[in-house]
Formats: structure tokens, C-alpha cells, sequence
């Protein structure tokens, strides 16, 4: 099998499974409780904690544990949206943003809040004039992601937490996809709050971690027992966050060795791809991408019939989204990078990761081609 | 979402896939804009289905419902063929996720479309034949 | 070691991590993709949600799956709330709910609703009579706890059930305790929704489930991703629910063998401790109690400091729920049920599990009337 | 929440847990409503504090820095003992959990409130014997 979906989810490194395992049956009492069983479950904790603030560049109390990247933007979204009611409703964010920061800003149109999806030029980079005209004085939370899940654009987020923070308005950033890829640093980004994700980062999925800048009221969102110094109620998913800090301890010290090799498997990819199959558009932007995404469209050809015979050579790829590879909906972020219509359901993403190899690169090469002929024979749209 | 053996089937080894030169009825369903867009050929001798192909630009569902359309249809009567539904063709596939129950809609819309586009020729013919 | 306190949480039981481990490493594919790796991942959770099924005596698609209790609970009442506040914005739940729903009550407050928490008698059993005169036209939500993780009070869930419905009201248990302790069905009960929590029956911490019965509108609560039915987004956690699902399945039949195990114990050390130490309160109701769960106030002595002595005799308990031993307010439950204030601070709880034996019983039975004696001496309410 | 080795051994073996029957000064400090009630007592002689003991209804932290309190207090002068405050105790025992810092504030206030009833008592003395 030829994996090539790392954006999607990532297998658990084996130096993750092994820390983890421990705090299933052995040391597995309540971080809450009192006795020795349990404050080592804390201690633990706490060490996660200290490596996942390593990797992000803060503080160790400026890191509260979620269960997912998911949790972690519907937090800073919703406890921000509440918590600041009372001085404005106005809410802006990217119209390529994941759906866990969409489809929250929906419901909060829903419930009475106005949002401004910013356009993004054809690379998916955001309009920064636009949202340096649209922060009006009853705006009280920017939102842009770091990088795009699905065509790898690399957002300014430095430049854009600059312009939001002078106006003094709370800048939040979906950071799932850039964790661990390359080097994000939050105090130098500048921004108040960041999301993550475990399981993009060879950590187990159901964990991940909202930073919120020390100096920022974030109301809770999950209401209940103490825990996270009482910001985030729910006995934690003690494993899983132990797994999320080894992740991050590997990330900091191996991510660069391998984020310089998984680019070059990409770009060996890319070129073969555009030398093999006529007819395609590369999407994302070419520098300002994230070093192992490869996005583009194939015309006249679904995506997800590409996606099946893929499977059938035992290649894993998407076709943009995990989510909405399901839905039959066409890519939001392809429709707001300007993909002509009749090429919106022709996408292909391959996504790398530290796994792949020069042969894997190849045995795709070899795949796809014929895959995408067959289907174009097959296809009433390719003369 | 899960598609049965005989889908990946029909995805690997599509039946009557092609086009026909001389078709006698030709339909064209969908758009390219929803994500599928599938043509289906068919040659008649007789009021009978002599060869039937399809083209399909869509998803798994819409691939292997067109290739099993075509094999169901080939040789029938028209009358026959009318009768055949995307209920038909779902049952040969042992079942679709329930998110591509529409896709299978797609099949037998084409092949009616084709069927309707060859009475419409047939009833030209009669009339110039001065009938 | 000696561990009893089973209801803040269990070790994994090793036929769980058996069956969870796979899916880190190995089966890790996002239940979301289109590949086979993923459909299996896909098959597993639909696997685990059919045991869960099982041993709720619901249909899967009644099952939701979260990361745990917690959210369980705000989800139904948050969600409730939004989803009807045009129908009236009234909710009733007792005086003696987890943090989870207090918490979250008091969030609801905050932002416009009213609730009323319904009192109990000494025994910490729901006044029936003033849930039925306390339902209004624009009630929109009752939530009572199927039983509860201080005391082990059991609640008349059925009876409650069949008041709020004849209102055509939603009725919401928090069944976390009970689930796995004692055969519990979602619709013999008759409830429209019920909380669960995975570490609480023997598998992980991080996940649990919401139950909610066919035919009850209500919306995420997670927004983002179609997981879930579109209910709950997030990637799911996969190796969690597995896990969870074998949790279910080994307490379905091992259950009943289990429960009475336990109570027998439970019942040996609470004679003991009647029998040893003098000026002692049983606390929660003499039989509609959690057969494993034993709560007693000790006169003159404060809970931290037994809590102390017993961790440095190798005995794990609790002075109440987890999530408060951190804390210095008195348990609300006990002031719930009448607890004179000298006793508040003064609480003890033994919750035994199925790896307790007779010899653990012993064992407290000596070290803790030494320890109560010591902490008498050293007392200036003891005379 | 984390106590150092420190407050384990105080729990273990406190010091100086007891009454006197004959003390020269004594205080209570707290309320069970609030969780903790210290008591302390002294026996001073010569302005010197030569017997001290305590007894304590309260949690951890509470007992163990009312055991250090005894041992920093023993053998002072009434004035060196006043200088005590809770800061001392905390280093003495390497520090408590953040949610524990207030139960030191018991002990300072126990010792306070003991020096202040020997005081008053010393003035009663005082006046009784016509000062
Ligand atoms: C950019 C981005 N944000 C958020 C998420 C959601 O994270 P999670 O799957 O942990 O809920 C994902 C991935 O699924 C993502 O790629
Ligand atoms: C009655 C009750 N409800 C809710 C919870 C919260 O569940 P979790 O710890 O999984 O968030 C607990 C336990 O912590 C509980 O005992
Ligand atoms: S043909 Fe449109 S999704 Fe299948
Ligand atoms: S003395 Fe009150 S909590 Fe320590």
C-alpha cells in the first residue's frame, strides 16, 4: 500500500503508540484525584504539555487540551463570539477556511452574528487589502487558517495578525495543517489563539489543543469539572495527550530533516505528474505552499472514480478533503480559487509524509497515467 | 461509504464502454457542473437492443450503473428495456451507500433519453416515408 | 496497590487495548476517505456503535459518538437550549447533577435561560411532586441523572421519563455512572437522551456517546465535518470507540456476573466500617444505590487528610467526585441531601470495581479506622 | 495538585500534635464550615516559647504546615516568634500547590492568635498584681 493522505490523517509514529500505552490499564488513574496513581497521570499531562509548547514557541499555560482540531476552532469561534458579545457581532474569516471553522460561522450567522468571508486570489492567498478595509469597531474576531488542507496555500499570517492587532481585535489562526510540517512559531506569528490537531502529526486521533495567548479571555466552552485550569471541563483523554506531546517532542527534532526530503518527493511527484498527463491545472500557490501537497485537476475525469482505481492499485490519495470526500458537494476552496465549474469535480490531492519513498513517488507515476486515460476514454467530456 | 464487490467490479472491467458511430438513439444526462454527465448509444434492429454503449464522466456509482444498465438492456425490447429502473440496476450491484442511491437515476434517465431519441427518429422516418 | 475508586475512573480493561491498539499504527486510515484503509476504519466504528447499541437496547443510529461524558452533556443541554429557545427557554434539573450539567446550566443562565434545580430528599432521591408542578408551557428541557457519582443514589428514571413526556417535553439523563454498572435501556426507560463516558466502564478516557432517541430534533453541537451523521464533527477517534465498543460488549456479558461480585464487597466493607469506626454517616439511598458505591461522612475528621493517609497505605479512593478533590468548595451533593455543615468537609468514597477482592476489602478495614483514630487525636472537633 | 516529600513526612509524624493542658496562650483559628479549624497552644517562659503544640482539623497542607510551625516556633522569643509568617513555613516545606498557598495563612494566624491570648493574659497578671 502506497499512502499518500497525510493531510487527511497520519499513522501514529511507534515511539507515540509506545508512551501512550502505559496509561491504558497500568498508570491510569484521574489526573483529578489525589493519590499517587493519579498525580503521575498528571505529571504526565503536564509533560505533554511542555513538549507541545516547545513545538509551538509558548508558554506551557498558554496550551489547553481539546479533543481535536475540531473542538479547538469551534472554541476559540464560539466562547470568543459569546464572550464578546456585548462589544460588537462581527466576525470575519477566509472562504477557504476547513469546515470546523465554516460551518461554525455559520451557526453563528444563525444565531445572530455577521460574518465576512474574505475572497483569496487564485493561488488561495487572502485579499489582505479587503480585510484591512472590512475590521469595523464592533468586529471582534479575526479568523484565517495557516495553511489550506486541501491546496497547501501558506497564508500571511504574520502580516495579517499585524494589521488585526492594531486594531485591537483577537486574531485566531486554524493551525492544524502546518503543525509539524514546518516550523510555526505562535509568539513570532503573533497571533492570540491557534488550533491543532494530533492526528495530523503522526499522534492519535481525538486530541488536539487550542494555544490561547496569555492576556486573552476565552470563555470555556466545554462547562463542567476543573480540568485545564478550569478553561476546558472532561476527564482528559490522558493517553492521547501524552501521545499528542511525544508527537510533538519528534516534530521538533526531526520535522526539518524530513520536511526537506518529503518536499523533495513532492516536486518529483509534481514534475512527473505535469510530464505525464496532458491537460491538468497544478492548484495552491507554487512557493507559499506546504512542502508535501500536490493538488490539481485532470480534466474531463472525476475525482472520485480517479480515487477508486487508485485504490485498486493500492494507492491512498483524496480528492480534497477527507470530509467531503463523502459529499457530493464540489470543494469550496477550488470554487474560491476560480476553478472553471466543469473542472470542479476533477480534483486530486496527494499529500506526503514521512513514510514515502523515491519508489512510491514512481509506482504512482506509473499508476495514474494509465488511470486517467482509461477514464478519459471512458469519459463523454474528453474529444 | 461502501461500495459492494460488483461495483469495484464494474469500475475495473466496464462493460460496453465506447461510443457507437451509427447509433440509433443516443441520450445525454447530467451536467458536467453537477459532477456527472453519461450518454448512452443504442442500435436497434427489430424493436430490439442490438448493442447498447455508454460514456460516463461521474463517480464509482455512476460508472458501474451505467456498465450494468448496458448489459441489462442488451438485447431486449424496447418495451422491455422501458421497464427497466435504477431499482433494477441497484440490485444487480447488490445495493449503493445510500449518498449515491441518486447516482444510479442517472442510467435509466440516459437510457430513456436514448429510447426517446430513437422513437423521435423512428417517427421522422415514418413521416418522410409518408406515413 | 489497593484501588477503589472505580467511579472517578477504571483501567482499561486489556482485552479493550487489545483491540485498540491496531488502529494507531496499522488501520489508521480517516474514516472519511474513500480508500479501503478508511473503510475499514469506517467498518470498526459502525461495529463499535452496534455494540454500544447493545448493551444501551437502542438502534445504532440512536449513537453519537463524543469525546466523552462531558461533551455529551453540554451537547444536549446547549444544543436543546439553541434548538428550541423559540419554543421557551425554561430547563429543570436537580440540585445534585455532575458539574457537567450544573456547569453548563449555569452557562445557559448566563446567557438568557432560566433553569430551576429540582431539590432531593436525604437520601438524594429527585421530589417527583415538584417536577410535575415545576413543568411550564415554555419548559423546554428536563435533565436528571440516571444515578449519581457521589453518593450512588439511583433515580426513578422511569417515572421521570413518564412525567416530562405526557408534557411533551425532552427528557435528558445523564446515565455515565450507571452504564456498565447495572443493565440500564434507553427505551425501556423511555428517555430522549442519555450521556455516556468510555472510562467509567473500562475502556479509554476521551470518549463516550450521546444517545439520542429517533425522532428528537437536536442540532451539533461540534460544527465542522460531516462525521457523524452530520451531528458531531471532528475525525473520529477512532481507537477510542473501538475500544469503547469492546467495553460494551464485555460489560454485556460480564455485567451481571460483575455487579453482584461487587456488591457483596461493597456491602462487607460497609458493615466493616459501621462496625470500626464510631460517628460515621452513610451517605445516599440504603438499596436504590450503585451496588459498588459507598459514601460516609466521618465525624471531626477532614476528607483530604484520610484521602492522604490512605494513598500512603497504598488505598486509592475519593472524598467525592474527582473533579472537586482539587477543590475547596463542599460537595453540593451532600448539602443537596442535608448534610449538617460541621460534616460537610468530612466525606469518604469507596467505589469498588472488578478487580477488587476480598483481601482489598480487609485491608481497608485495617488501615482505615487507624487512620481515622490518628486524625481524631490530632483534632480539635474531636472531644 | 502536587505536595513535596516534605508535606508527606509532616502527615506521617507531625510534630508537636497534641493540647497543653496548662498552656500560657492559645488560639483557634478557622471554622469547620470551612473545612479547617487549627488550635494552637504555647508555654512560654522567660518570654521564651518552650513548649508549643497544635491540633488541626483541615486538609493536607493544613496539617503539615501547622506541624512546621511547631518546629520553627520552639525555643524563640515571643518577638522572633511573631516575625514568623507563612512564607517561612512554605519554604520550610518546599513549597505547596498553588490551591494550598491560602491553608499557610492558617498557621501564622493560629500562632498569632495564640500570642495574643498569652499577651492578654500576661496583662491581666499584671494588673491583678497592681501594676
Ligand atoms: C485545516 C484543518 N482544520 C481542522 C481540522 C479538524 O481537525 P480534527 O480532525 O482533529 O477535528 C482539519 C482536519 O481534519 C484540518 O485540516
Ligand atoms: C455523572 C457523571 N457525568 C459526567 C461525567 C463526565 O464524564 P467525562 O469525564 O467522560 O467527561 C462524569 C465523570 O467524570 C460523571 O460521573
Ligand atoms: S454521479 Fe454524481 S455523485 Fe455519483
Ligand atoms: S486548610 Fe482549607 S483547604 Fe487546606
Amino acid at each position: 500500500m502506497i499512502y499518500m493522505d497525510y493531510n487527511a490523517t497520519t499513522p501514529c509514529d511507534k515511539r507515540v503508540v509506545e508512551e501512550m500505552t502505559p496509561f491504558f490499564s497500568g498508570r491510569f488513574g484521574n489526573p483529578s484525584s489525589i493519590y499517587t496513581l493519579a498525580r503521575d497521570a498528571y505529571k504526565a499531562i503536564e509533560q505533554a504539555r511542555g513538549r507541545l509548547a516547545k513545538l509551538l514557541d509558548c508558554n506551557t499555560n498558554e496550551i489547553f487540551f481539546t479533543s481535536g482540531g475540531t473542538e479547538a476552532d469551534n472554541w476559540a469561534l464560539v466562547s470568543s463570539a459569546f464572550g464578546l458579545r456585548n462589544k460588537g457581532k462581527h466576525i470575519i474569516t477566509s472562504s477557504i477556511e476547513h469546515h470546523a471553522v465554516l460551518h461554525t460561522c455559520q451557526f453563528l450567522e444563525k444565531v445572530g452574528y455577521e460574518v465576512l468571508y474574505l475572497p483569496v486570489d487564485k493561488y488561495g492567498v487572502v485579499d489582505v487589502d479587503v480585510l484591512k478595509q472590512s475590521i469595523r469597531n464592533d468586529t471582534i474576531l479575526v479568523s484565517v487558517m495557516a495553511a489550506n488542507n486541501e491546496i497547501g496555500t501558506i497564508q500571511p499570517i504574520r502580516e495579517i495578525a499585524d494589521i488585526v492587532k492594531s486594531k485591537g481585535v483577537y486574531f485566531h489562526t486554524d493551525a492544524v495543517q502546518v503543525t509539524g510540517k514546518t516550523p510555526f512559531s505562535v509568539k513570532e506569528m503573533g497571533v492570540d489563539m491557534a488550533s491543532f490537531s494530533c492526528h495530523k502529526l503522526y499522534g492519535p486521533k481525538g486530541v488536539g489543543a487550542l494555544y490561547v495567548r496569555k492576556g486573552v479571555t476565552l470563555p470555556p466552552f466545554l462547562h463542567g469539572g476543573g480540568q485545564e485550569r478550569r478553561k476546558r471541563a472532561g476527564t482528559e483523554n490522558v493517553a492521547g495527550i501524552v501521545g499528542l506531546g511525544k508527537a510533538a517532542e519528534i516534530a521538533v527534532s526531526e520535522m526539518a530533516e524530513e520536511e526537506a526530503k518529503i518536499r523533495a518527493l513532492r516536486d518529483r511527484l509534481e514534475q512527473g505528474v505535469r510530464e505525464n498527463i496532458p491537460e491538468i491545472i497544478v492548484n495552491g500557490h507554487p512557493e507559499q505552499r506546504l512542502s508535501n501537497t500536490l493538488n490539481f485537476c485532470v480534466k474531463a475525469v472525476e475525482g472520485e472514480a480517479m480515487l477508486l482505481h487508485l485504490d485498486l492499485d493500492g494507492i491512498c490519495a483524496s480528492s480534497g478533503s477527507a470530509c467531503t470526500s463523502g459529499s457530493l458537494e464540489p470543494s469550496h476552496v477550488l470554487i474560491a480559487i476560480g476553478i472553471p465549474e466543469i473542472m470542479l469535480h476533477s480534483s486530486l490531492r496527494f499529500s506526503l509524509g514521512k513514510h514515502n519513498t523515491e519508489g512510491d513517488v514512481d509506482r504512482v507515476l506509473e499508476a495514474l497515467p494509465n488511470i486517467v486515460e482509461k477514464l478519459r476514454r471512458m469519459s463523454p467530456l474528453w474529444q | 461509504m461502501d461500495y459492494t464487490e460488483k461495483v469495484y467490479d464494474h469500475l475495473k472491467n466496464p462493460r460496453n464502454m465506447g461510443k457507437i458511430e451509427d447509433a440509433d438513439g443516443e441520450g445525454t444526462v447530467g451536467s458536467p457542473v453537477c459532477g456527472d454527465v453519461m450518454k448512452i448509444y443504442i442500435k436497434v434492429k427489430d424493436n430490439i437492443i442490438e448493442d447498447v454503449k455508454f460514456e460516463t464522466f461521474g463517480c464509482g456509482a455512476a460508472i458501474a450503473t451505467s456498465s450494468v444498465l448496458t448489459e441489462l438492456v442488451k438485447g431486449k425490447t424496447i418495451e422491455d428495456a422501458e421497464k427497466i429502473t435504477n431499482k433494477d440496476v441497484i440490485a444487480v450491484l447488490g445495493g449503493l451507500p445510500p449518498v449515491k442511491m441518486h447516482c444510479s437515476v442517472l442510467a435509466e434517465s440516459g437510457l430513456k433519453s436514448a429510447i426517446a431519441d430513437y422513437k423521435g427518429k423512428q417517427d421522422n422516418d415514418r413521416k418522410r416515408q409518408g406515413g
